[in-house]
């Protein structure tokens, strides 16, 4: 591989890792959503018990 | 004339105050009441069209007809008594200025300190100057947010005096006692 | 008329707070008149003159971007965007008198800055001396827009470059390389674009 | 159900973009294999270009009717831009290095252009951090968003002004003179770049606003 032919595959790399890395972020976003949404749900759980 | 319909106000997550129903006549007096921090003053400020509210139906009078009056006195520290009601006279667009002017500042005592910088004076002093900035323009509806509060025993019984005056009033106050026989409509905030 | 005129008692306005105060206008023109010495012992000997030319545009932008930062501090600390929200003049006249006030800053401190800049480098040429005022127009006009939407802010001394600095590569682009059309248009385009856009930053209504 | 066709769409195009770059576009004369990263480059610009476009439009639409949504959408359509920016100027910083031996060339006019974009936008973010959310945070932001825009010919003209004075070089007229396979592969790479941001954008709107709806249920719940 010449040298160009590495850094051709690296330009490549660099827009597929940054669309990972964007992604990967969103993951984790929904992951604490999902965290919220329990909490809530286990608060409406315990209004209705005590309510 | 104020009139609102299921009004509300949120900044950001944190909810204001929703679902105020108004109704203020021409002529008619609306007393606020509630703790500080209960929303009083930000209805003020969107009563006044300086804030939008979030959601609802609002009809307000033209801008130049709305005076109001929050905590600060709205006037520029650095600037005299003068200066101020000058500049504020010409954005209105008053035509005799300097005899209003004059009167005012006579009637609520700052007369003789009308060239000194408003940043000598006390808190009651500036307040009565911000009342004598609402009243400039002769407006027909008037918000008051908590007017006695930084008032001082002179400037507090000037202030009973005017609201005898033929206008629309909106006041908000955490002790409604001074106002109470004037009041036509009431809207309590928890 | 009375736009003109409610211009003119904004203007005045500012320009009394200035007398009084005296904090903008000193602070201006040491720190021009610093900067420039600054640039002298940063430039080797025997420097080009478009290098020259091109710190006294860095200075300038600099320069402006003091006296913006200090544009709407008595509006935001004393509350005074509502008292002049509250007023029947139009939102864009409060910009326009700022806008004219912070002008007559800029040109008071280039009044001392370019004859220092003539002394301690090259000469100066009417060009130059065209593109300044030129861009201090759009200096003017922008800065004052975004200094309104910094004072909202609450670390405006930082905010106000951040936002501002971007806008003022073509002011400078168009000042080192004497571009005078390109000033007209740059201040054509964006003095109309602030004109109409301040009534958002400063009211909510 | 306009999420999953996007992304299958997106990753579709994606697939067949790589293929056409690599192995059915014809070498470039002189660039070689490098001439490759044209086909992500350029089209990672233009979506960075479209994805401001859609900011300032749905800025405009805020200003319009004040409606909250559209000022989240201004929002995420620029965040987009600023990300899709990024990507441009790795990609351009590295087609420099190949192309002239520097990780950076102020000849090239639209890699100076996007560096004054980027510092641009960055600020938009700044903005929005530094003022409490409501009303007068999404009119500062809609009017610096459109602000944008309309920066974005204005320092395309300066930067080929200052080509004058800085060092004039003989223009590079960029332009399609790609042959007939090039030019395919290139609007396929740059439908596949869209499909792209169309998706993103989708996913970061719909999280968003589930954010939001959760606060707002949560305040329900605890007021």
């Amino acid at each position: 591989m010449t040298q160009s032919e590495k850094y051709t595959a690296a330009a490549y790399l660099v827009v597929f890792l940054g669309v990972l890395v964007y992604v990967v972020i969103i993951g984790s976003k929904l992951q604490r959503l999902q965290r919220e949404v329990e909490q809530l749900v286990a608060l409406v759980k315990e209004k209705r018990t005590d309510g | 004339m104020i009139q609102a319909r299921a009004l509300a106000k949120r900044f950001g997550d944190r909810r204001v105050f929703a679902g105020v129903d108004l109704d203020v006549p021409d002529g008619g007096f609306l007393l606020v009441t509630g703790p500080n921090g209960s929303g009083k003053t930000t209805l003020l400020r969107v009563l006044a069209g300086l804030a939008a509210p979030t959601a609802g139906e609002l009809q307000l009078p033209p801008r130049h007809t709305i005076g109001y009056l929050g905590h600060e006195p709205l006037v520029y520290r650095e600037l005299t008594p003068l200066e101020n009601l000058t500049l504020f006279g010409r954005l209105y667009r008053l035509p005799e200025r300097g005899e209003r002017i004059g009167m005012l500042l006579e009637r609520f005592g700052l007369w003789d300190v009308r060239h000194e910088r408003v940043s000598t004076f006390s808190r009651g002093m500036q307040q009565r100057l911000g009342l004598c900035r609402v009243l400039l323009h002769e407006p027909t509806h008037l918000l008051l947010d908590e007017p006695y509060n930084a008032l001082d025993a002179e400037g507090a019984m000037l202030l009973d005096g005017i609201f005898d005056e033929p206008r629309t009033w909106v006041v908000a106050t955490h002790e409604p006692e001074r106002v109470e026989r004037q009041a036509t409509e009431r809207l309590a905030f928890a | 008329m009375t736009y003109a005129s409610d211009v003119a008692a904004l203007a005045r306005k500012d320009l009394l707070l200035e007398l009084r105060a005296k904090e903008t206008l000193p602070s201006m023109l040491l720190f021009v008149v610093a900067a420039l010495t600054i640039f002298h012992f940063a430039l080797p000997n025997g420097t080009s003159d478009v290098a020259a030319r091109g710190l006294l545009w860095a200075a300038l932008i600099f320069t402006a971007l003091l006296g913006l930062t200090r544009a709407f501090v008595a509006e935001r600390e004393q509350s005074m965007f509502d008292a002049l929200i509250l007023t029947p003049v139009d939102r864009s006249a409060i910009w326009l008198g700022k806008a004219l006030a912070v002008f007559a800053f800029l040109v008071a401190a280039e009044v001392v800055a370019l004859p220092a800049f003539a002394a301690f480098f090259h000469g100066l040429n009417g060009r130059t001396v065209a593109a300044v005022a030129l861009a201090d127009v759009g200096i003017c006009t922008v800065g004052t827009l975004f200094g309104a939407m910094a004072v909202a802010g609450r670390a405006r001394e930082l905010l106000l470059p951040l936002l501002f600095l971007p806008m003022a590569i073509p002011i400078v682009v168009g000042g080192v390389g004497g571009f005078l059309w390109f000033l007209v248009l740059y201040d054509a385009i964006f003095a109309l674009l602030s004109w109409a856009a301040f009534e958002y930053v400063v009211s909510e209504v | 159900m306009k999420l999953p066709v996007l992304a299958a769409a997106c990753t579709g195009l994606f697939g067949l973009a790589v293929a056409l770059a690599f192995f059915y576009a014809p070498a470039d004369a002189d660039q070689g294999l490098s001439q490759r990263i044209f086909y992500f480059h350029v089209p990672l610009a233009l979506t960075s270009y479209a994805c401001f476009g859609w900011g300032a439009w749905k800025a405009l639409k805020y200003l319009r009717t004040r409606d909250e949504r559209a000022d989240l959408e201004s929002y995420v359509a620029v965040h987009q831009g600023v990300i899709f920016g990024a990507l441009t100027l790795l990609t351009g910083s590295i087609w420099a290095r190949i192309s002239w031996g520097v990780w950076w060339s102020w000849g090239e006019d639209e890699l100076v252009l996007f560096l004054v974009l980027f510092l641009f936008y960055c600020a938009y973010f700044m903005l929005r951090y530094s003022v409490d959310p409501g009303p007068a945070r999404a009119n500062m932001s809609a009017v610096y968003a459109l602000f944008g825009v309309v920066l974005i010919p204005v320092s395309f003209l300066a930067i080929r002004l200052s080509k004058q004075f800085i060092h004039p070089r003989v223009f590079k007229l960029s332009g399609p003179q790609m042959t007939g396979a090039q030019f395919l592969t290139f609007c396929v790479c740059l439908a596949a770049m869209l499909t792209l941001f169309a998706t993103l954008y989708a996913i970061e709107l719909a999280g968003k606003r589930l954010d939001r709806s959760l606060r707002e249920l949560k305040e329900l719940l605890t007021a």
